[in-house]
């Protein structure tokens, strides 16, 4: 069962847009009843090969892994459906089935890491994922994507080796690389100095994977230089991969044991997260490209997503989970949105794009829909997770005042980029001379709407997530109280 | 007895190869010119194959080893010179004169 | 047994010396195929890391032979991950590389400051 | 016994390094890497009898053959750079 | 005594280090990065880890050097000094150094045999192996069926490479001064190394095959056997030109076999699954268990092989067939 989205990669040559898209969908099935399954509290634990678990590599999907899983698969089946017209703008015809095997193998590779319980595991899925994004991203049609992607297959690797070597280190320490016996096996490791310095590595590692502040130059000329569908799909779950991964791992791997690990942790994630989404907020405000300021934006957003984990308590964890849910639907769709303009406007500086509302009425509606959620208005998905983290904030102690203040002026912040889009959509005169652009095609409109709904129906009726989102957080609260 | 004789045969033929290698490498270092490291280096470089893999050959007796160390003998053997002539006509073939004194790197072999 | 002492931590500082002398090439060097280079090297230092936690004193490597009893062997578990290891390096560096070529031909150079004032 | 040879084998080596380092025309570097690379393979085929473990020569033999390669792709690289060269001048 | 060995050995490997970094000219610095690799495959012979000396040697000698060569042939050769910006990355590596030497303290020191390390897993390797698998080569064991999925995943990291390439390479180069050079000719007119590379070809050739089967008895396996015959048919179009070669493999065998490779390995996953095991179960595939678990692990190297040896070629092609293009 495990094994669909492998066999989602093994599709590979020759298949068009709509193999892709099947596969993709199949996997979004099978993520949807892995979830039902975990859901209904028992989770599943998969042994490879008939091998029992600390010797061969076992798959667990747990309430966490549940969640994100429906995250990665159903950004993907939603980027894949609405591919087909702004891919083929930009990609010509004889490129496109390698560049379809290489977007599923990217699907499979983060599906990978969520599925698999196996440090060593994660680095291979890993691998085969930051590669197929690094093809995705080298699609783009301008020349500037190549030193961009460049830049992100550097530090990308040079993650993946730090995460190898955090790896490494606790292995020489515990013997073992299943995840469950290595945090049982922590324990009784009787020095504690290489733990602690595999534990700075694989942190360091995944923060520079998530883009998280000091670390996130690569992010923004990469998501712009993208094709546009690739940066739906890939600012909805990429980076949040690596944030699973790096949360996971502290907190099922190392808070257990190790006492003062939290409050490290907590100081070292905290401040991190404040900066950047303070510094990545103003960016965003001054920003002229439509796409770079989205991208800057969703650095900020991830450190909401850190924000909420450094609480190390219950609600913060709760408040994390869901952020990362509902920043993917909202990124998602602004994303999606942006294909829809760009489908008609070569230039997505903020000052070209006047008057489009008057012309493409729907994306610019779905834009609007999707950044309130960004920023939180009640009724959107966005608000929930705002409001858990600002009681988080608040039960987390003295200086959680401080904290709700940040998140409030950050809110704000965010209300004035996403104003700045509206403005220059809705109210500036339309720039001469441009042709009478139509509405952008049907199907990648209908894939645009269907994930602005989504963001209100998650707003009001946060159901399923949440309880997931809580669930989540008690597992790894246990181990963490 | 004789396997006495056997091993004090292939000590002398290996210690006689580390020797040729040793001296291989001496010339390649000492000597001025390219056309003169590359006749040291090589030269003894097959000569010093011939006598360790021989010695060995000897410690190893009639087996698997044996014949494995025949290949690679017979292999070295065949790349060894071939490789070393190749080079050499690159170089000569991009103008570097035998006679130059030493050359430097910068000016990329057009000595003449 | 001080040699052995000495080694067991040389192997380890060996590790780090070039460790730290790879990402210095990635971060100082310019040029790109140098950063690739320097990339290598960097991986290649994390390979002997994992490859020096599984000799095991006395042991060989574990290819059981058929006539000697309770031979002592070297650990194959961190093999079998540098194996891997080994070929995932190859791989982005021959994308790496896929990438300077279409960089070159549309940049003209690979000098990475050329590249930044380019546009 | 075989101790000396390796010993022997690895100042050769050593030896070669400097010249790989040192070598004013980018021959002598070729010429290094070659000896290098036959070094390496003696010192292999040396260290699996010294390990009693002579089953390791495969080792030994598929670095004879890769090493010719990587020498000869120099030398095309070379005559393709140094056609290059001409052409630059010529036109 | 060994250590002696080992403890020269990795000298050697600091100062090749230094000195690829050092270098201006780019080809200088290939040339060491091979000495480099070298190196490294030796240390790891002595290290007990035939298998990845194996693989060291036959990837990064072999392949390694003949990409980058082929990418230098495409850009320029020299390199630009860098002004300023020395001291922040001298910083930088120093803590990084300085965190790495702080973990190294306490670490067990090498080759003690009671380190955890070989506690926890590796003895139950070594037992069930020849108890499961009936041949000797543990490390072929771990690899293919105890940790058969990781394969799997290092197959397709293979195969996104090769994908990646071609997608990458797949553009016709803007330049319009795209004067057809001559086909490369190889080393045509030098006849001696063209005689003897004929006749190695085929020894190394038959020597990958040799090492792809006997996998499991000997340091061997499907990624190096792929190395070998790769570079057995790059030696091939080096000597006889980069047509001869497309012209004996032509590329859509290629592509054919890389993607034959990586379905081979899922296929048998999957076939395991649907008679009863787990995904990567070969056991369920024969009557007795030991002979399907060697039957499973013989098409699993068969598969990694063809997958390796068609993606390294095809990425080699690409490049060559750039060079005569642009």
């Amino acid at each position: 069962m495990l094994s669909a989205p492998l066999v989602v990669l093994l599709q590979p040559r020759g298949l068009a847009w709509a193999g892709a898209t099947v596969a993709a969908l199949a996997s979004f099935a099978i993520a949807l009843a892995l979830t039902i399954a975990v859901l209904d509290g028992q989770p599943q634990v998969y042994a490879m090969g008939g091998w029992p678990a600390p010797y061969g590599i076992a798959l667990g999907v747990d309430a966490f892994s549940a969640l994100v899983l429906l995250v990665v698969t159903g950004a993907g089946a939603a980027s894949l459906l609405a591919a087909r017209p702004s891919i083929d703008q930009q990609i010509e015809q004889e490129r496109q089935p390698l560049f379809y095997s290489a977007w599923l193998l990217g699907l499979a590779g983060l599906v990978g890491i969520v599925v698999s319980a196996d440090a060593f595991n994660i680095f291979v899925f890993m691998e085969i994922s930051s590669l197929a994004s690094y093809i995705l991203i080298a699609g783009g049609p301008d020349r500037r994507a190549l030193p961009a992607v460049f830049k992100y297959l550097i530090m990308g690797t040079i993650g993946a080796t730090f995460y190898l070597i955090g790896v490494g280190l606790i292995y020489m320490m515990t013997g073992t690389l299943n995840l469950a016996d290595m945090e049982a096996r922590i324990g009784d490791v009787v020095d504690m100095n290489p733990i602690l310095v595999a534990a700075g590595f694989i942190t360091i590692g995944l923060a520079l994977k998530a883009a998280v502040f000091p670390l996130h130059v690569w992010l923004p000329n990469a998501y712009t230089q993208a094709p546009h569908m690739v940066t739906v799909f890939l600012a909805a779950c990429a980076t949040k991969v690596a944030l699973y991964v790096l949360i996971r791992f502290d907190y099922l791997v190392f808070q257990a044991k190790l006492a003062d690990h939290e409050v490290q942790f907590a100081l070292f994630a905290m401040p991190l997260a404040i900066l950047g989404i303070l510094v990545a907020s103003a960016v965003a405000m001054f920003e002229g490209n439509l796409k770079r300021l989205l991208a800057t934006s969703s650095v900020a957003q991830i450190g909401y997503i850190l924000l909420g984990a450094s609480f190390v308590s219950q609600a913060g964890l709760s408040a994390s989970v869901m952020h990362i849910f509902n920043h993917a639907l909202a990124k998602g769709g602004l994303f999606l949105a942006v294909a829809c303009l760009a489908y008609h406007y070569r230039d997505l500086r903020l000052d070209q794009l006047g008057g489009a509302a008057a012309r493409m009425p729907w994306t610019c509606a779905a834009l609007v829909v999707c950044g309130f959620s960004l920023i939180g208005i009640p009724g959107t998905a966005g608000f929930i997770s705002k409001w858990l983290l600002i009681s988080a904030a608040l039960e987390s102690g003295p200086w959680g005042w401080g904290l709700v203040a940040v998140i409030l002026v950050s809110s704000l912040m965010a209300v004035v980029y996403i104003w700045r889009i509206v403005e220059a959509v809705y109210f500036r005169a339309a720039v001469e001379g441009d042709s009478q652009p139509a509405e952008a095609p049907l199907q990648l409109l209908l894939v645009t709407w269907l994930v602005a709904l989504l963001n209100i129906f998650f707003g009001l009726f946060p159901g399923v997530p949440l309880e997931l989102a809580n669930s989540t957080a008690t597992l790894l609260a246990g181990f963490a109280s | 007895m004789i396997d006495i004789g056997l091993d004090i045969l292939s000590w002398i033929l290996l210690t006689l190869g580390g020797a040729c290698v040793l001296i291989g490498g001496i010339g390649g270092l000492r000597l001025p010119n390219f056309y003169t490291r590359i006749h040291a280096a090589s030269l003894t470089d097959t000569m010093a194959t011939l006598l360790i893999f021989a010695g060995m050959m000897l410690q190893a007796g009639l087996s698997l080893p044996t014949l494995k160390l025949l290949a690679i003998m017979l292999f070295l053997l065949l790349t060894g010179p071939t490789a070393t002539y190749a080079l050499a006509n690159a170089a000569l073939l991009s103008g570097l004169k035998p006679d130059a004194e030493t050359v430097t790197d910068n000016d990329k072999g057009h000595a003449g | 047994m001080k040699l052995l002492e000495l080694l067991g931590y040389f192997n380890y500082w060996v590790f780090a010396i070039i460790l730290t002398v790879g990402l210095y090439a990635v971060i100082r060097k310019t040029n790109l195929i140098k950063k690739l280079i320097g990339l290598s090297i960097f991986q290649s230092a994390v390979f002997l890391m994992y490859i020096t936690m599984d000799k095991v004193e006395g042991g060989t490597a574990p290819i059981i032979q058929t006539g000697v009893e309770n031979q002592i062997f070297s650990n194959p578990l961190p093999q079998v991950l540098i194996l891997t290891a080994i070929v995932v390096g190859v791989s982005t560096l021959a994308l790496g590389l896929a990438i300077v070529v279409r960089i070159n031909e549309s940049y003209g150079t690979i000098e990475e400051r050329e590249i930044l004032d380019a546009d | 016994m075989y101790i000396l040879v390796s010993i022997a084998i690895l100042v050769t080596m050593v030896l070669a390094l400097v010249r790989a380092l040192l070598g004013p025309s980018v021959y002598d570097r070729v010429l290094a890497v070659n000896v290098f690379g036959t070094k390496t393979v003696l010192l292999l085929s040396v260290m699996a009898f010294l390990n009693g473990r002579p089953d390791f020569l495969d080792l030994a033999l598929a670095y004879a053959l890769i090493n010719m390669v990587g020498i000869l792709a120099v030398l095309v690289f070379f005559q393709s750079r140094s056609s290059a060269k001409e052409r630059a001048e010529s036109d | 005594m060994i250590f002696v060995f080992a403890l020269f050995l990795l000298t050697l490997l600091v100062i090749t280090a230094l000195a690829i970094v050092h270098t201006e000219n780019l080809f200088v610095a290939v040339m060491l990065t091979s000495i480099f690799s070298l190196l490294m495959a030796a240390n790891f012979f002595i290290l007990d880890a035939a298998d990845v000396a194996l693989t060291e040697a036959a990837v990064g000698a072999g392949v390694t050097t003949v990409i980058f060569l082929s990418a230098l042939a495409l850009t320029g050769e020299r390199e630009k000094p860098r002004v300023g910006g020395r001291n922040i990355a001298l910083v930088t590596v120093g803590i990084l150094a300085l965190l790495i030497i702080y973990a190294t303290f306490d670490k067990p020191r090498l080759g003690d045999p009671n380190a955890p390390v070989h506690q926890h897993v590796a003895p139950w390797y070594l037992e069930k192996t020849p108890e499961y698998m009936g041949f000797p080569n543990v490390v072929t064991a771990v690899l293919s069926s105890f940790r058969g999925y990781d394969t799997l995943g290092e197959v397709f990291v293979v195969f996104a490479a090769c994908i990646g390439v071609l997608f990458i390479l797949g553009v016709r180069p803007p330049r319009e001064s795209l004067e057809p050079r001559d086909e490369s000719s190889g080393l045509r007119h030098h006849l001696i190394p063209q005689v003897v590379g004929r006749l190695l070809v085929p020894f190394i050739v038959l020597f990958g095959l040799y090492v792809q089967f006997h996998g499991e008895y000997g340091p061997g396996g499907g990624f190096q056997a792929g190395a070998i015959i790769a570079t057995g048919v790059i030696l091939y179009a080096l000597l006889e030109g980069e047509a001869e070669a497309l012209r004996a493999v032509p590329r859509s065998v290629l592509l054919g076999m890389v993607i034959g490779g990586a379905m081979l390995f899922g296929s048998v996953g999957v076939v395991c699954m649907l008679m009863g095991g787990a995904f990567l179960d070969y056991s369920v595939l024969a009557a007795d268990p030991v002979w399907g678990q060697q039957l499973g692990i013989l098409i699993i190297e068969a598969g990694v092989g063809m997958a390796v040896c068609g993606a390294l070629l095809s990425i080699f092609h690409a490049f060559a067939a750039r060079e005569s293009l642009s």
